[in-house]
């Protein structure tokens, strides 16, 4: 632990370059105001850069090392994207500026939106969900939409394979539904007789994600898009793993009806630290009535919002505006940079990583969950075998692997594996940056068998040794210095 | 081949190992009928071409003084801000799970937490979801799990609900927020009821008085509300405590360094406090990123939604931090999650962190403040104009409603045109305020800006004949 | 008190340690008659009025497209040149004094003067010297140092010189470039002799033959010269090694990924290469911070001025970097220096290398070629009006030098005010060419900004009466 | 050492996004042409991002530590000062732009020049000197000329203090005098006697910083000016130091005739691991005529360039443009936050903080080189003591210093004190880092004493230990892959 902000201040201090005049506040009643200053820092403007530059350094990034975190498509994020998207005219522009005054911004994100559609084969999209997530959630209430819509109001559950992503089920829940789980096979695609059985009148929907979080392609999504669709469900697509096809397939050819699009993941605008993201919907025919608002339309060379009346029966807004706009101009910026060609490289190269690196690990002795399986742009290796013999956890492994400066893969997910990584190295990262992963983790896995403590009691070379995350969640301390 | 590194021979020398004669080959899993042609975009252009493409796109947009608010502010953002946002090990870094190699992101959400806190006058604080109207659509169901008394039978994960729950909107609170908590909430089966306001332009108490005959699980009241009024926040708090309904208030966190704090209020304060982080050094832009805010009582704590980092201790006894409770969130918990959210808005709440840092409570006074005095200042100014005033008297915070006698959405369309953003015709929320506009001023608007909206507005309204583009260009920006 | 952090009370805990009643005593050895009175500058500004302020200013000069060259080039800077370059690592270190704890900016030096090296075609490069011109100046002075055979007689330190030393300057080398060489060099009694260009605006052979009947200590040529045109260099280089004189080249970075680098020119190649290393991602800024780099024969590495990095060991036998050959410069050496130079201007070396090593050879091949083949198209667009010609027919890089007609100082101003940067008014270099202006267009110059230009350019010349404002306001900037 | 960027290319590869398509070049000769590519790096652009992320993770700086080098004024750089000379109207300025495009750059050149003025008491500035060492070339070129223009050309030397910065004396060769040192006393003034023997006919002037560089104001400057004054010599000041008096004191009001200032120092422009800085120098009446071009000029409200033809004695250019025009605008920036009471502020805390450095450590038992001295805005201690006892060397203690995450002030200089450090803390640091910096010597000093090895093979926590400077210079490494 770095010294906290609240450590480092003394009374009175601030960054007074940054402090206008205070005003006359005299016209409130004393009763409005608040009494007494709440406990904020007292730093100069040079302590305040200092301790958060000092403080950046203790973190992990892309920009500074191999990041194969699984499903999360961590990719170089353009410098040039986010320069763009903080130009004065994108930064300054006020979310309720008149039309006349939005007219930029608006062909960016018609653009976007058309690209989109593009790049899944959908009818139409929705740029206003901020997150994954929250892309989710609007398609599941768009699918709860179009059935209550006809009527159809007794569908109570949303089929999630049981290697979903934990959104999937929770924003099935948060629309009023059931999520049902279903098997993954022991080859990596949903177990299409469990499914078959699982689905039925009350079925409203399914979510999938294709390749799925085990690395692999479902093989039989056709059938799976017919089966619910036979039933009156409809298909959800979770574009988590989009970066795998893009390019080369589109859920919108699979039979999906909705979906979104993570383009923090596929579209490479940066995580910063656990977000901000963007989580663009798209629908077929059939649903694009239900999505939400707002968003753009073109007539003739003007641009305007689509207005609640032009959509009577989408879903609503989800955001105080429209969504997380800087993210979308940070992703229109990176699919121009691609282009045609780019896309698909993308989705091939993506593929060729993961594949690679695959291998190299099967060669290395390390465990494949799926090893019939050509890898999607992630696959999942897994730790059971030294888990049993010498009572190494994945997560032990994983954090030895930070002691050779490399972020470790998701363990635990999905969660069917036992004792797994979920490996995805993306398409930016170089085959010396892959051989290098290859021969960190062939040097922990001689460790686990020559000096298993060494390994358990990792790291070793970091800010903090092991945290203790059950004293974190016991004796709870999430503000400074209430204790 | 944009950002992809690889040279011929890395291909050749990778498809070797894996065995493979083609990159093609590796999608042999998918059936042919699912692979798609070329997609229908153009071909890829350079950095410089997209930058001066997108470039001329943003010059359209460039916007001149602003005096709009309505939910998102124009405050000054120390250049030190973004500069620090912008490192890669702040702006790269995936959210927190592996901790000890994330000590920088962990800690700084922690420091944030106790800013938030301290600022509501709360004890705990999340560390973000997506903006401040999805942050009280969360708190609305979060209320509706903690206040145990109106929990509705039947546990939520067993289908779709039936029975419905009430919670009530108290006086002016941003139609965003309320349509977007009612889109999100109603899926299980929770119902919002808005009090509306009364001729003060504040929660018609008796309306409210009625609408707890029967109980709801919680009150949600924003302070201040969205047409700049002060709301009786303790006479709210009052009522809903007494009908054993929970408190959510809504709060622009830079008023918060001038206005009692939520905690505060009436006797027990409010129970939950939510809104949006934007004044707090996060530009404009279009709407977003910015971030929501929740924060509340410690015994809720397990209610909350989204990333809580915890003091904890490595195997050698140092403080270190560390995500907790994540019994919570869905990539435990799953389906029985408090919430779906997983990614949130990390790096405004990392920009919000060092702003705060940089401000300080004293500054956070001084530009509420400034804010609320230049606000009167304009109000002053543009109801020097015949045919303009104010239309409600209470007091305000930094915003205000003003009639300017005739349709607002035209006056406001010729003050862009002018050069100005001039505020928020409010017609489009409500018809009976079709006459008026909500304007605001920040620390940012000069007195030159206000007297060149004076006289832009002053020629829209009393000399419409005259042209009034471009009057505004010398003001600041 | 911007800057400072300093509470009431610190103050007076710090004068009570040090034994002081005020700030005021500690300055009671500076006598009573030298202390000054408030001094007359206006009161303080917070961050946000004078960025306000300035920023008004800024916008005044926003620049149109860019036509402009003649010495500092208008190209697309990739975002994450300056992304890196603004990380307080390196933007707010000293000089790597201390080796250990500036690894960080050794490196990188280190790997700027590989890259240097390479793209000049030489053996050594230092770590940056001011500017272009000063980089001539001090090449100037290494030369004549370097050049034993022509060394007047008289330590230098030993006073004022008398004997004078001479340097021909060959062709049309910048002006600036020649006046700050001229001011620097004076004092040490070194001339410099201009052979000036002939009818093809490239060095007069006869002259430059002439001028070396006496030998000087050197000859600078500058590739290509300041009228954008391909010198002649193997026979300068032959002219002035069969002198015994030493070759000075001038050259353009960018232009070095596409022509024959000095090191190649005739048989033994230039001795010194310097040059401005504006173009490798420095912004135009007004003529600075910009970089001169100089690169030299292993041989003449004891005369080069200003920091030279060197790969070395530390006592564990790993390697690690350090500043080396200290011997030659002020800090260790006093008045026997190479130069009085210490700091230089390290953050745009960090620019550069950053943007060299995201271009590489293929990419800077490019820029250059496609800035080649833009001018030509842009020449062939505006030699379409009637009336404007090429004023020299030899090959040319990416500058060229265009007859108007007419005073092209006139003509530069109309451009100017219709938008466009539209070239320089060679009238001020050279009264011959009054009627000159020297155009260049990048990479960044599209298609739309050329035929933008050629109709203003078509109506300042050919149609005066109807005005030219504004009309290039949609062209990219 | 990290790996070299031309260690991780790969043939053919390089960041695609940032390549226009090439040009048509067949109209030049294969002769014009280079044959062989130069050897650059052959990165992605992701590669070339982290390589520079992590290496500048191998600095120290303003930004992550105290840096308190002496003379060097290692304050905060304020962020906002770099944002405003970023803007696009600024850092897209061709230099060579017509005056209607140049209005707002000449305004702040205008500006800056009146508030240097105001500073330093001189009557006119030109700021088109790029550094402090180019200032002083101006300056001594400017007094040279001034003798030159009255035919007074037999003075050949330039006196300087053995206590000046190398820059003095190498500035006065540059210009084609000889420099003549005059010894510094024991209570660290000039050595008044000396400098009165040395001044004589041959005396072309002075060069003087005030407060000097031994950490002490030069009491007696009134005196030195009238005798160098009357002997027909002119006095340089050397700005380096300036900021130990803006505010309180005045070079002009000291005698001085011609002078720089330092804007990476007193003005808080970043150095930025070397440069840029920028060395306005300002004049009297007398020295003005010859101040260096170009200048701004106002007239009625519009600015011109100062053009030769109205400068006919000046000392010319010397730069190719104005400068380095983008730093002139930082410290304008940076005057401006500070105005009139912020300047008198920065001398004052500035000499605050180190004269209760100075009084820290002289109570910790470090000797002061002038104990009997008030401390300017730095101080000089030295290690004699140690190094005679225990053969440990100023540069020892500094490195070991480094370990303690504090950046070392310089060592062995002023040369005329042994073992000496002279640190300057600035007015931006707090009293607790002082207390920090004195508790972290005071640990060294014990460690001297108890380990002295542990300090001489300092630092021990560094990307590298001890470099060895000789061998650096004797096996010239100056290029990869040379050897
Ligand atoms: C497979 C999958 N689905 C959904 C999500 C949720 O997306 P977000 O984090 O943007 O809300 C994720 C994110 O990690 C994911 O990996
Ligand atoms: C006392 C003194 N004089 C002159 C200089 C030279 O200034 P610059 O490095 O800006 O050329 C310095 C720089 O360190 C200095 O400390």
């Amino acid at each position: 632990m770095s010294t906290s902000i609240f450590d480092i201040g003394a009374p009175g201090r601030g960054a007074a370059a940054q402090r206008p005049a205070p005003g006359d506040v005299s016209d409130l009643t004393p009763e409005a105001l608040r009494r007494k200053p709440p406990r904020l820092p007292e730093v100069s403007e040079l302590q305040a850069v200092r301790h958060y530059t000092n403080l950046s350094r203790r973190n992990f990034s892309i920009d500074n090392q191999f990041y194969p975190l699984g499903s999360c498509t961590m990719k170089y994020n353009p410098r040039g994207a986010h320069r763009i998207a903080s130009l004065p005219g994108f930064a300054g522009r006020h979310p309720l500026a008149e039309l006349a005054a939005s007219q930029g911004f608006l062909a960016c994100l018609h653009e976007l939106q058309e690209v989109l559609k593009a790049a899944t084969g959908m009818a139409a999209v929705s740029a206003a969900p901020m997150a994954g997530a929250q892309g989710e959630f609007a398609g599941i209430a768009m699918i709860r939409a179009y059935h209550d819509a006809r009527g159809d109001t007794e569908r109570r559950e949303i089929i999630v394979p049981d290697a979903a992503h934990g959104t999937n089920p929770a924003s099935a829940v948060m629309c009023g539904y059931a999520a049902r789980e279903v098997p993954v096979g022991a080859d990596g695609d949903v177990d299409f007789e469990a499914l078959k059985a699982a689905v039925g009148e009350q079925t409203a929907g399914i979510m999938l994600t294709n390749p799925s979080t085990c690395g692999v392609f479902e093989r039989r999504i056709a059938d799976i898009a017919d089966v619910v669709h036979d039933a009156g469900g409809l298909l959800y697509y979770d574009g988590a793993n989009l970066n795998a096809i893009l390019g080369t397939a589109r859920p919108g050819d699979m039979g999906f009806d909705v979906l979104h699009v993570n383009l923090h993941k596929t579209f490479a605008t940066p995580h910063g630290g656990g977000g901000p993201g963007a989580g663009p919907v798209g629908a077929n025919e059939r649903l694009a009535p239900y999505l939400p608002t707002p968003m753009a339309a073109k007539e003739d060379d003007t641009y305007r919002w689509v207005e609640p009346a032009d959509a009577p029966d989408s879903i609503g807004r989800l955001s105080a505006f429209a969504g997380n706009a800087g993210i979308l101009l940070r992703a229109l910026a990176y699919a121009r940079m691609l282009g045609r060609d780019g896309m698909r490289r993308v989705g091939e190269f993506a593929t060729l990583n993961a594949n690679y690196l695959m291998e190299r690990l099967r060669q290395a002795g390390f465990e494949l969950a799926y090893p019939e399986r050509r890898a999607s742009h992630e696959f999942v290796i897994t730790f059971r075998q030294e888990a049993k013999e010498f009572g190494i956890s994945a997560m032990d492994i994983a954090k030895r692997l930070l002691d050779h400066g490399i972020h470790a893969p998701p363990t635990y997910f999905p969660l069917l594996v036992p004792e797994c990584f979920l490996i995805e190295p993306t398409e930016t990262e170089t085959k010396e940056e892959l051989d290098a992963f290859v021969a960190a983790l062939t040097q922990v896995l001689g460790e686990v068998r020559t000096d298993p403590e060494r390994v358990k009691t990792a790291p070793h070379t970091l800010p903090s040794a092991r945290l203790d995350d059950v004293k974190a969640a016991r004796d709870l301390r999430l503000v400074h210095g209430a204790d | 081949m944009p950002f992809i590194p690889h040279t011929d021979q890395d291909v050749a020398t990778m498809l070797d190992a894996i065995g493979a004669r083609s990159i093609d080959d590796l999608f042999d899993e998918i059936p042919a009928s699912l692979r798609c042609g070329p997609l229908d975009v153009p071909p890829g252009e350079s950095e410089m071409e997209v930058t001066a493409a997108l470039t001329q796109r943003a010059r359209r947009d460039e916007p001149g003084p602003c005096f709009l608010g309505a939910g998102a502010y124009d405050h000054h953002i120390p250049a030190a801000v973004w500069d620090i946002c912008s490192r890669g090990e702040y702006m790269t870094a995936y959210t927190p799970y592996q901790a000890e190699a994330s000590q920088g992101t962990l800690q700084l959400i922690h420091e944030f937490q106790t800013m938030m806190a301290a600022l509501t006058g709360m004890e705990v604080s999340n560390a973000s979801v997506y903006d401040g109207a999805s942050a009280l659509a969360e708190s609305v169901l979060m209320a509706v799990r903690a206040n145990r008394r109106t929990r509705r039978r039947g546990a939520p994960s067993a289908g779709r609900e039936t029975a419905t729950t009430r919670v009530v909107v108290a006086g002016a609170v941003h139609p965003h927020y309320v349509d977007t908590a009612r889109n999100i909430v109603k899926g299980q089966c929770i119902r919002l009821e808005a009090t509306g306001f009364d001729a003060n332009g504040t929660v018609d108490l008796a309306r409210l008085e009625a609408l707890l005959a029967e109980p709801p699980a919680a009150v949600v009241v924003q302070q201040p509300n969205c047409l700049g009024l002060l709301e009786p926040v303790d006479e709210v708090v009052a009522a809903a405590h007494a009908s054993g309904a929970l408190v959510i208030a809504v709060a622009n966190p830079i008023s918060l360094a001038l206005l009692a704090p939520p905690g505060d209020w009436h006797e027990r304060g409010a129970d939950i406090v939510c809104g949006d982080g934007q004044p707090l050094g996060i530009p404009l832009s279009s709407g977003g990123p910015y971030f929501g805010y929740i924060c509340t009582r410690r015994d809720f704590v397990r209610q909350l939604p989204g990333r809580i980092v915890g003091l904890t201790e490595d195997t050698g006894g140092q403080p270190g931090y560390a995500l907790t409770l994540q019994a919570r969130e869905q990539h435990i918990r799953r389906g029985k999650a408090t919430s779906n959210i997983c990614t949130n808005q990390g790096l405004l709440v990392t920009a919000a962190t060092v702003y705060m840092s940089l401000l300080g409570a004293a500054g956070l006074n001084a530009i509420a403040s400034r804010c609320h005095a230049t606000t009167r200042k304009l109000v002053e100014e543009l109801t020097s104009i015949d045919g303009v005033q104010q239309r409600f008297t209470g007091p305000f915070f930094h915003e205000c409603v003003l009639d300017v006698g005739r349709d607002a959405e035209g006056v406001a369309e010729q003050t862009a045109t002018a050069g100005v953003t001039g505020g928020f015709p409010l017609g489009r929320w409500y018809p009976e305020l079709a006459n008026c506009l909500l304007v605001c001023a920040t620390e940012k608007r000069s007195e030159a800006d206000i007297v060149a909206y004076r006289d832009i507005l002053c020629r829209i309204l009393i000399h419409p004949e005259r042209p009034a583009n471009g009057s505004a260009s010398e003001g600041s920006r």
